[in-house]
């Protein structure tokens, strides 16, 4: 009864119960990602996978006595600003593509990529984000 | 050996991170002058790289002092970072330097509308600073980072045409590059919490075949091949290089694709080694297998110039997994495989370029309708033909010798007595024959009769530029033996 | 030991009308009267448990730092639920309202 | 006092998971974007409650606010971009007849195909099962407390977190400013259609508070910079400050945004690693390292830096807020 009682007391630890849980996300953030597929959803289910791996590296920090590891959170203060650079960008992405294509999901499967691009040593190419011929670029419309 | 070399080398180390950053910061702050000072910047890193060679050679006769090691800003690890130069990464460094001065040329006529201009080549160069500070980190978390500054500015380049397929290709480039860098940095984060540090130094000293390190393995390995368009995670591969503009998808094949592949081999030789297995060993055979098969044939059906120069990258990264149990018997072998991926990504690359001139020239790249244009540009096909040669393996071009050395490291596992390296042989020449098929596939249609069209005038720079790379991937042979010299200067790997 | 009564108690009824706003938030059936819900609660609450930590602070750097918050909030408060009305009006309802 | 603690612990790590699975299984991309500030905000608790307040201050504004607000707009983008499609096309039909929100389609994402189940199943739970496995095999390492402790009075600052960022690891921090500005540069390179899609005027009551709030987070902003010195903050919670106080200031805006010109914008993009660079080459010319400065220098660099940082990080979270390139860019 006392060694269950350790072990509890040990599990709840938040050296061992935030790793966990970052476990937890890092997993349900791959499950949304493969399963959903709105583009602003994978960037999501990708940023919850972003929190759980930095759950899990505060967890570690914050294991053992003494004061927390502050490399760990000096790498997580890193890690935070890397994840919303990235999510701003496939934010524009996104709403390119969605102007380009009037639609925001990445259909499964393998794109046709036999669809002609176009070249931008050719042509005179202002990119003003107006598609070039609309008829030929369309992504696989839904 | 001439001490001073010795001295010299952390300076010139740290002064090549510099070197690469400020012209990757200035073209940002001034793009009216990016191209001016990309072309002087990437001048001046391929002098400074080539210098850095020289005196790394100088330097460092003894294999198992040849590491060198920069604190920088004086803070040794396991405090602080430190770069990490050897045999391994300098190899790549030159590569690097010569693909992507040869970009660099290629781009200046290949990029020539002012308003693109000014957005390629900040990206590129910034592209350029990350793979030189990919190589040269010694440091785990680090490496994440340079990870993220090379696939976001790769994303970026493939984005900015800003075309459906490009944009497409690149939402999923990017979503891919994100799955693959946060299953690295999760991996990276297992082992700070087993080890508490980060210096991959440090760490392979530390590490044994525990729960953390496998599962690390999986986490990172599989984040990497992600990355590297490694079989079976290679889907987006060819959608993100066969549409991004040519010098872009020469850069993403030669050297973005090698560099995820130098951090996989770069972490089994020292964090991972004693987790490296035969079972395992094999296991990472059969999927270069796959690859080699799969890639192959993707290629023999696509209709798109580019599309079978991505596809074959597919099937050439089969190669280097095939290497991988070859690496267990014969542990030498690694060298022969890195040599392997040089000559491809100088063979790739020029491929690329040639494809981008002949696309320029007709104004698509569909192969069907490709054969007029083939007929009137002897010189780009012959660049074409040259690259791919070298690709295929055909004796005394630098594909040649990689491939002859990684059969005979083949044939030595069959010797050894292991029966599924019969597998591995079969593989080795197979895949040049079906190499041999693709690549037939894309000049062919030069040898029919019919009309010649030169098409559109094309820029000097783009017409001699591929020429010259495929020159030097056909001539890389020469360079074998120091090639494999120098990787020997690597301090660790056997 | 009177002043940490007087903190529990505060934050207690505070928690009250946190709590009373919330239930409306989830009860009430349009905008309108959530936000109502909300605003009013809210203020109300944070303005409470605001007092409560007061009987907790060092010195009147403290207080005046714990004041600031709750004007703070209010402001920012106000300002977002007349947005949010603002645009229902213009717009109706939100799509996830059904 | 230690059970009620383990129950906090357990009620907020359900609520963040639980918070984290509605978002991800939700069909309204509102309710997700909603749903995942909630998440932010919940996730600065933990940080909080893992005694990493300077990472809570910066989850609660980059992670919860400035994602937050890039997330809203999208969606206000994806609207307007399909309603435009609609309208302006009148041969296309609407995809699906049956509704008056048919055109908003772009931010509907339908449930799930049920073939996918099983396998996504499966995976995240080997996968999580596998993590969790390998953390429970860890040992309590100290990690680089002991380390990071015994350095802190030459790194020229008081509180270990910026000393870790701008001194011991300052390489780390430099390349992150430069991603910033890589995921600027690709924005940009998109185009410069990107306007803040029109709406009607706000009326006087978002100016009038922000009359009073901008001056406010222009001085917590410098406050916190300030304090990263001795206390949590520092250039990037700063910077994040001052970046939000932008973006409400872009939409209190009704219509037309003043664009930047190109050239100071640059300038101020590029300030924050041009700066950083040349420190960095002034230490290598002077024999402290790249990167490295004299120990009398430490505070006074430091703090340079991080000004330039700060500046730089609030202009570049406003740009890629409204993501169109500069005007002047294209003269």
């Amino acid at each position: 009864m006392n060694g269950l009682a350790e072990t509890l007391a040990h599990t709840l630890a938040p050296g061992l119960l935030y790793p966990t849980a970052g476990a937890i996300l890092f997993a349900l953030g791959l499950y949304g990602l493969i399963r959903r597929h709105h583009l602003v959803l994978r960037i999501l289910a990708l940023n919850i996978m972003g929190s759980g791996v930095f759950m899990v590296l505060l967890g570690v920090a914050a294991r053992g006595e003494g004061p927390p590891d502050p490399v760990a959170q000096a790498l997580t203060l890193t890690g935070i600003v890397v994840a919303v650079s990235a999510t701003a960008f496939a934010l524009a992405l996104v709403v390119h593509l969605t102007r380009l294509t009037g639609h925001a999901v990445m259909l499964p499967g393998p794109p046709d990529d036999d669809v002609p691009v176009e070249d931008i040593s050719r042509e005179t190419h202002h990119a003003d984000g107006s598609p070039a011929d609309p008829s030929s670029g369309e992504d696989r419309p839904s | 050996m001439i001490p001073a070399d010795a001295e010299l080398l952390p300076g010139a180390i740290a002064g090549l991170v510099a070197l690469s950053l400020a012209v990757a910061i200035l073209a940002t702050a001034w793009p009216r002058q990016a191209h001016r000072i990309g072309l002087l910047g990437a001048l001046a890193v391929t002098a400074w790289v080539l210098g850095l060679s020289a005196l790394f050679l100088n330097a460092g006769p003894d294999p198992e002092a040849a590491a060198t090691r920069v604190a920088l800003g004086g803070w040794e690890a396991p405090l602080g970072l430190m770069l990490h130069l050897d045999g391994l990464s300098m190899t790549l460094l030159v590569l690097t330097a010569v693909v992507g001065l040869a970009t660099s040329l290629y781009s200046l006529g290949y990029v020539h509308d002012r308003i693109e201009r000014r957005q390629f080549w900040p990206l590129w160069l910034w592209l350029w600073a990350g793979l030189n500070m990919l190589f040269l980190s010694g440091d785990a978390f680090n490496l994440y980072i340079t990870l993220e500054v090379v696939s976001l500015s790769a994303v970026a380049l493939v984005a900015f045409t800003g075309t459906a397929a490009a944009v497409s290709g690149a939402v999923r480039y990017l979503l891919v590059n994100i799955l693959g860098s946060l299953s690295f940095l999760m991996g990276v984060v297992l082992l700070f919490g087993e080890h508490g540090v980060l210096d991959l130094v440090l760490l392979e000293a530390r590490t044994e075949a525990g729960p953390t390190e496998r599962m690390a393995a999986v986490l990172m390995t599989a984040g990497l091949m992600l990355k590297a368009a490694l079989f079976p995670l290679h889907v987006w591969l060819a959608p993100a290089h066969g549409s991004a503009p040519a010098p872009v998808s020469a850069v993403l094949s030669g050297l973005v694709v090698t560099g995820s592949f130098y951090l996989i081999l770069r972490l089994w030789m020292g964090v991972f080694a004693p987790l490296a297995t035969p079972a395992f060993g094999i296991l990472v055979g059969m999927l270069g297998v796959a690859a080699l098969v799969w890639g192959s044939l993707q290629a023999l059906r696509a209709g798109r110039l580019k599309s079978i120069v991505a596809y074959s990258t597919v099937a050439q990264f089969g190669y280097l997994l095939v290497a991988f149990p070859l690496m267990l018997v014969d542990p030498g072998a690694w060298r022969v495989v890195v040599f392997f991926a040089v000559v491809h990504a100088l063979a790739k690359a020029s491929v690329f370029l040639a494809a981008g001139t002949l696309q320029h020239a007709a104004g698509h790249d569909r192969l069907a309708d490709l054969g007029d244009v083939l007929r009137a540009r002897p010189r780009t096909v012959f660049a074409l033909g040259l690259a791919g040669v070298s690709l295929m393996g055909l004796p005394f071009t630098g594909g040649f010798i990689a491939k002859y050395l990684l059969l005979e490291a083949g044939l030595g596992t069959v010797l050894a007595g292991s029966v599924i390296g019969v597998l591995w042989v079969l593989a080795i020449a197979g895949g040049g024959l079906l190499a041999a098929a693709y690549i037939l596939r894309m000049v062919a249609p030069t040898f029919h009769r019919g009309r010649e069209d030169a098409g559109e005038t094309v820029s000097p720079w783009m017409d001699w530029v591929p020429l010259g790379l495929a020159t030097i991937a056909a001539l890389a042979g020469l360079a074998g033996t120091l090639t494999l010299n120098t990787l020997a200067l690597t301090p660790g790997a056997p | 030991m009177i002043a940490n009564t007087l903190t529990i108690i505060l934050i207690l009824v505070g928690l009250v009308f946190f709590a009373a706003g919330t239930a409306g938030l989830l009860r009430f059936p349009d905008v309108y009267s959530r936000l109502h819900a909300l605003t009013k609660a809210d203020n109300v609450g944070l303005g409470l448990v605001v007092l409560g930590l007061m009987f907790q602070a060092s010195g009147p750097a403290d207080i005046l730092k714990l004041l600031l918050i709750w004007v703070l909030v209010l402001a920012a408060g106000t300002t977002a639920a007349h947005m949010v009305a603002q645009r229902t009006w213009t717009h109706g309802e939100f799509e996830s309202d059904r | 006092m230690n059970g009620l603690l383990v129950l906090f612990d357990l009620v907020l790590l359900a609520g963040i998971v639980g918070v984290a699975w509605r978002c991800l299984a939700s069909t309204d991309l509102f309710r997700a974007v909603v749903l995942f500030i909630t998440f932010g905000l919940l996730l600065a608790l933990a940080w909080v409650r893992l005694e990493a307040p300077d990472i809570a201050l910066a989850e609660a504004a980059i992670g919860a606010g400035i994602t937050g607000a890039l997330l809203l707009v999208t969606l206000e983008r994806l609207r307007s971009i399909m309603a435009e499609r609609h309208t302006g096309r009148p041969h296309t039909p609407p995809p699906d007849p049956t509704g008056p929100h048919a055109l908003l389609r772009a931010l509907h994402d339908p449930p799930p195909e049920r073939r996918t189940f099983l396998p996504a199943l499966t995976f995240a739970l080997v996968v999580g099962g596998l993590l969790v496995t390998a953390l429970w095999h860890q040992p309590q390492s100290t990690g680089l407390e002991p380390v990071v402790d015994a350095h802190m009075d030459v790194s020229g600052v008081d509180h270990p977190i910026t000393a870790v960022l701008l001194n011991f690891r300052a390489y780390d921090t430099f390349l992150e400013l430069a991603i910033v500005l890589i995921a600027l540069l690709g924005a940009w390179s998109l185009g410069r259609h990107d306007l803040i899609p029109a709406r009607p005027a706000p009326g006087p009551i978002l100016p009038g508070t922000l009359r009073l709030l901008v001056p406010v987070a222009i001085v917590t902003g410098v406050y916190v910079l300030w304090a990263g010195s001795h206390a949590p903050g520092g250039a990037f919670q700063a910077g994040a400050i001052l970046g939000a106080a932008g973006i409400l200031l872009v939409l209190a805006r009704p219509r037309q945004l003043p664009m930047a010109p190109g050239a100071p914008l640059r300038l101020g993009l590029t300030g924050g690693v041009a700066l950083f660079l040349l420190v960095g080459l002034y230490g290598l010319v002077a024999g402290h390292g790249f990167l490295g400065y004299a120990e009398a220098w430490a505070y006074p660099l430091i703090i340079l830096i991080e000004v330039a940082a700060t500046l730089s990080i609030a202009l570049a979270l406003v740009a890629l807020f409204v993501a169109g390139r500069p005007t002047g860019d294209d003269a």
